[in-house]
């Protein structure tokens, strides 16, 4: 049979019928561009042996409009989402599995363009995606593509990083600027089209965290602050370790762009979404050697520490602002919605 | 509330639109609603368009304003020190 | 962010507040309304209630247009986008305000109405023009800011023949509502109203000498604000001196935006385009006369109201919601036996805690853990 | 804040912000139903211990209309077709991860009942859901519920099942009969509407497949025939041992209500869709025996050898017809879409 | 299944083989045309070909009603579809026939266009009413089977006063194409048939007596068959007889379903609601007369052609295509340079491969593995 | 080809539709193109609507014939082997 047409052709249900086009589409697009032992294998599944050690695995359902941004594109940002969410457990992702739900007229040459991006993805973070599914929605039943990739890793021996660990006195870091990605697709969206100098951070964060829990094994929990941005993702922390938490917005890396996008759309940086940054909370002993650690990596070059655990009963995450007050910093209520009051 | 920022008009583009930036951030704004804009003004900028010219002066003086205040304050506190002490 | 960082500058503010400090009468309360949301938003957001003595008390103002909406007017936005043939769009804002039944422009969306969020009000043009086959509604809401802006639009619309776009017009007057307040019956509650601190970006508009009927009918002193908070740290600084004086006047604070007369272009082209309603419904503040606006005839072929035939609504309030109150004044939002639980910003039950500009909404967010703190030593003591 | 309304209530675009009503959906709703040590942990992610053995993983999204059937809903479906995915590899699966894409609008009533479903098939099967995701598209950008199901699981020492085993001599077996899931999913098809006394055939089969690779550890490998059928999947496995196969017709077991729904909608039963049978290939020597265990497992009952595998460069999958003939079992082309002629 | 399974007993089958071995004359060559692709369907299905002498040779005919639309009628059916106001509704079987462009009514929809598959025309109504604000068109193709519930449903709506329904009316008439297959001139090339496998669906609506005049015009035996394999047989056998015995008769195998004035009902519909064309394009045939029906006047606000003003499309064929001399039975699937690479069922160039029942597609999903057999010995000897 | 099938009249709902059966199918059909129709009757089902009635007695008389041709068949073979040997 003909060659599939990646210039200008669509995705059709027949490529989800489980025949012949479905098998070429795996074949001429995403095995060829995935292209590792497991998936040439041709089964169902991915058989593989993982080093010693405590299993992890995470998964996660990408939907984002638009679907390509600066700094990545859907694809991408599903290998790095998942890649990180495994990693926050002090793991190495070893492999990935990847779930594609299409819609009908989809066009190939994005497709193309976004397992390429994917295949990138995998390969720069040395994970390869080892199994994986396709299905074909009718048009008006999906919106382009959704992906849903799962990891698993290995944690070290002796790691045990959890939420639900963060223990009063023990200090709060990032690993560097927040609101940058949320910030960049907003700039996208249509009628509100701005321009500004950045891009989405997404990146695989496991080099940094292999550094991390090398250096300071100590660590009570990692976790990457994207849907909800930093003030929710640490809400759930304090939530999950029954602790409070004091902030200090000065050292709160915000770039000026990310800033003024937030000023101008009513938003706070505080709940931009992030996808390639991390929290740590280590105890404050080792805070400082963390830091350096995290500062002697590329990824980690703005990392700064931002606050203190504390005893709150109420779970509160509280933050001294820059101008001198102190305010809560609450769950997200409701999706953040640009306002003009 | 209204939710407004000020920017800077970087371009003007034609008679109701302009570039304007701020932060590091640039936008198409309507700019309709003011006569005489130049490259440079700021402006007040509120659901896409721009409503008032800021006035670079005035803010000049309600911060000149503010820091004779912190002297003052200052001045107080040394002389209430002086009293106390 | 050039006229924005050297405003929040916390040193500076400790002084001003310092000065506020060393002026105020201690034998006196000082008790000024902020009329405007921005300050609700500043105050909270900044911390400025540490700053003050404790006999300045701020009353959170009405100055939010998503709060004071009635809920028979979202009915009919609801009730519009319900139709198949009916795009509605609108800010943001307004999208998750609970109306009849709590439902919302948001659930209706999920329950399948057309419903949009627009940034800017020239978005809405645009999907006219996109969608051909259907009928855009752009459902305006704010106070003088935004409506100039809505002018444009309308005007626009009508230059471009655009026969499937029209406004679903809600814009409200602040002056009307500042007069309403002050006209409150004995029998709404005590109204003990020292000064005003005016509107920032409406005073862009509308001018600061809007505001001078206030000092001259009922001498109430206003001192128009930024929204930053050294500007309003500074105008309560003002208002504490013209009451120390003895003075009831316009001043201004805001002076780097705004002017006595406004602005006058876009004040004739709202005029171009509005008349004054005869009466607006203000949730909390009831029917306020001549304090919103309507699509003149000349542009009726744009008004939703007349092309959609649109019948006047009145919407259920909660009972239980002390909205009205903290409206006026007169009450504090933890005075509502509903607020934090069940009615969180997540679950708003009334109108002030759906915005976060909204007085429950910014108590919610930003002073909770001072109610907590607060309680904990209640608790200790 | 109030309790989900899982009576009137509906997802909504705030459901998936991230924030409070997101953590209130996965509290009140999946960490409740899925009940583990892994979800109640409140990561994102999940560790755990798996036995010695080569790890498998398997991933499938899963998109269906109607999402509730006669026998199953995608809930249940979503379990049951990874776990044997897992399974094929001669597995016995330990963990599931599920990403879950709802739409805006859709009752949460439905999605407790699916969530419910899928609790039930994981704890009738034994395999918790550890971890998850749920994000949530605006309106008619999705459609209804899409589940990504993620599993691993762990192969017993000696086997090494893979679709590029079979031998020419080897026999063909199915473990029951075809095209139950297909016809029931058409049969609630608006417009179409018949009634069946069938319901869909999903189910797990680790535990057959566990029986079965005990006796005869000599299988060569084992497939669920699911989209694209039996047909279909005996090509995949043709090709991909590059052997040819030769099947008998009359050894396969259709039932009389998935002929009679073929014959009037112009369907050929070869390709309807199943959830819960399996293919075996396995040596000559053992056919027997494997059919013999088969036949003493509850899932197994009505198992077949319904052809034996073949020399053929060409890879070609035939079938003696009952009447006598010899015809193509060629790959499926295109949807099976019902037809008039 | 009753009535279906006892006719695909394979005992029987050899038995009936064995007749026809027996009675053939081995002299001479017996070329027989199934008209009907449920033949063609049959006779790959169950391996008949294999059953018989090879001086009986089956000829595959052009009854299939998706291999012989024209690309012009198709390309008029996704223009009518990419209309934003219509949903177009047809049988599975039409939806992944290419037209010009290789644009298929499956691919207009994956680009935006409504189309929906239909199991039965009653749906279509069903349509039409739950889209009041669509217009719903009924793209109806068919033999005779398929005629009279098309009829029916448009009977209906004009009951109902259905505004937004319409059919896009290509049903098609089978002795036409008979007479058309006999009348090729001879610059088509050879044309040898000494016998025709008549309909069996299309029968029990027609009844034998439409066949009578093959037979009296042109010599021509016919026997109506059932689309069992038995049946296939039994009127092989049949029409073996007649040859050898000089007869040229209509005759009847599948008389359980066939008579000989077949349904005067559904006949009486059709002639209600239809009329003849005065001609029709048959792919492959070429213009053929009376070919063809068209929507009465009695019915024209329910025609397509007519609401929507449709102008007649011609559609560019595939040159390298030999579907045309396939259909007159002149060539085989496997003489087409195209057969099996690139044209397959996934991707069909030519009509013949798009439906299951289009001879090449029998052949590539059926006959493969003969030819595939066939080469293998030519390699060997 | 048109798809059809017999199916088997399980009960007339009214002048239009019957519920029809086939291998354990049901499934409500057009009888509208037919005249006298009684539960049991099969008919020829395509499209959702049945076209003709489907003679018994001439189904029983084709299968008869089969099976005689098979006797015939025998005999041929019977004869042609006693020949043979
Ligand atoms: S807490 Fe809620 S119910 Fe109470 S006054 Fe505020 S908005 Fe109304
Ligand atoms: S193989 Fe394709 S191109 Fe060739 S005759 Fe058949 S349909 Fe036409
Ligand atoms: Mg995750
Ligand atoms: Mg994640
Ligand atoms: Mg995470
Ligand atoms: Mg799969
Ligand atoms: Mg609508
Ligand atoms: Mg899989
Ligand atoms: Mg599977
Ligand atoms: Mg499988
Ligand atoms: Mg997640
Ligand atoms: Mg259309």
């Amino acid at each position: 049979m003909s060659r599939l047409d990646l210039k200008r052709g669509t995705v059709e249900m027949i490529h989800g019928s489980g025949g012949r086009a479905s098998a070429q589409l795996v074949a001429e697009l995403f095995a060829r561009a995935f292209r590792n032992e497991w998936l040439d294998q041709g089964n169902d599944q991915a058989q593989f042996d993982l080093p010693p050690g405590r299993v992890v695995m995470a998964t996660d359902s990408h939907v984002i409009s638009p679907l390509f941004f600066p700094g990545g594109d859907i694809g991408s940002l599903a290998v790095h989402g998942t890649i990180n969410d495994v990693a926050m457990a002090g793991a190495r992702p070893c492999y990935l599995a990847a779930g594609f739900v299409l819609e009908e007229g989809f066009p190939l040459a994005d497709l193309a363009r976004i397992v390429e991006s994917m295949a990138a993805a995998a390969r720069e973070a040395g994970v390869p995606i080892v199994t994986g599914d396709t299905k074909v929605v009718e048009r008006g039943k999906g919106d382009g593509v959704f992906i849903t990739t799962t990891g698993v890793g290995v944690v070290p021996e002796g790691l045990r990083l959890s939420g639900d660990q963060a223990r009063p006195g023990d200090r709060i870091l990032v690993s560097g600027s927040i609101g940058d990605h949320g910030v960049t697709i907003l700039s996208l969206r249509e009628g509100l089209g701005f321009e500004a100098d950045i891009g989405s951070d997404s990146q695989a964060l496991h080099g940094l965290v292999a550094a991390m829990v090398e250096a300071v094994p100590q660590i009570r929990c990692l976790r990457d602050p994207t849907r909800g941005g930093l003030g929710n993702t640490l809400n759930e922390l304090a939530q999950q370790s029954r602790v409070g938490m004091q902030l200090d917005e000065r050292t709160i890396p915000v770039r000026e762009a990310v800033r003024a996008a937030c000023e101008f759309l009513g938003l706070d940086p505080l709940y931009v979404a992030n996808e390639g940054k991390l929290i740590a909370i280590c105890p404050a002993e080792h805070a400082e050697q963390l830091l350096a650690v995290m500062h002697a990596h590329p990824q980690g070059r703005e990392a700064a520490i931002v606050g203190t655990v504390v005893e709150d009963p109420q779970c509160f995450v509280q933050m001294q602002t820059q101008f001198g007050g102190n305010r809560m910093v609450d769950w997200l209520n409701g999706e953040q919605l640009p306002r003009i009051c | 509330m209204c939710l407004a920022i000020p920017v800077r008009i970087e371009e003007l583009l034609d008679e109701q639109t302009a570039v304007a930036c701020i932060g590091g951030l640039r936008k198409t704004v309507n700019v309709a609603l003011l006569d005489d804009l130049k490259v440079g003004d700021y402006v007040i900028l509120h659901v896409g368009f721009a409503l008032q010219k800021l006035d670079e002066a005035e803010a000049q003086r309600s911060l000149a304003l503010f820091a004779e205040m912190g002297q003052l304050a200052e001045a107080e506190r040394a002389a209430l020190g002086e009293m106390q002490s | 962010m050039k006229y924005v960082d050297e405003f929040r500058d916390g040193a500076t503010a400790r002084q001003i507040a310092a000065r506020i400090a060393a002026e105020v009468d201690p034998g006196r309360e000082y008790r000024l309304m902020e009329f405007c949301g921005g300050h609700t938003h500043a105050i909270f957001r900044y911390g400025i209630p540490g700053l003050l003595p404790d006999n300045v008390r701020l009353i959170h103002g009405p100055g939010c247009p998503v709060c004071v909406m009635p809920i028979g007017r979202l009915d009919m936005a609801i009730e519009l986008a319900r139709r198949p043939e009916v795009i509605l769009c609108t800010y943001g804002d307004m999208l998750r305000v609970p109306a009849s039944g709590r439902v919302s422009l948001l659930k209706a969306r999920a329950e399948g109405a057309a419903v949009r969020m627009l940034y800017s009000p020239v978005e809405a043009l645009k999907l006219a023009q996109d969608h051909p086959d259907k009928q855009v509604v752009f459902f305006a809401i704010g106070f003088e800011t935004t409506t100039p802006p809505t002018a444009l639009v309308i005007e626009q619309a009508q230059r471009l023949g655009l026969a499937n776009f029209t406004v679903f017009c809600n814009h409200v007057l602040t002056p009307a509502a500042m007069h309403a307040i002050l006209n409150l019956p004995e029998s709404a509650g005590p109204l003990r109203l020292d000064g005003f601190l005016g509107p920032a970006h409406v005073s862009t508009v509308i001018g600061s000498a809007a505001y001078e009927p206030f000092p001259a009918q009922y001498g109430t002193p206003v001192v128009i604000a930024g929204f930053e908070p050294l500007d309003v740290l500074q105008a309560i600084l003002m208002l504490v001196r013209q009451l120390n004086e003895g003075r009831a006047e316009v001043e201004n604070e805001f002076t780097r935006a705004v002017t006595r007369e406004g602005n006058l272009k876009a004040k004739a082209l709202c005029e171009r385009v509005f008349e004054t309603r005869e009466s607006f419904e203000w949730r909390g503040l009831g029917a306020v006369p001549h304090s919103a606006l309507r699509i003149r005839e000349a542009y009726a072929e744009l008004d939703a109201e007349r092309r959609f035939a649109l019948e006047q609504r009145t919407g259920l309030e909660n009972k239980a919601c002390e909205c009205p109150a903290i409206l006026r004044g007169a009450k504090n939002p933890r005075d509502c036996k509903l607020f934090g639980n069940p009615c969180t910003p997540d679950n708003p039950l009334g109108s002030c805690m759906v915005s976060s500009e909204g007085a429950c909404a910014a108590y919610y967010s930003y002073g909770r853990h001072r109610e907590a703190a607060a309680q904990a030593v209640e608790v200790r003591s």
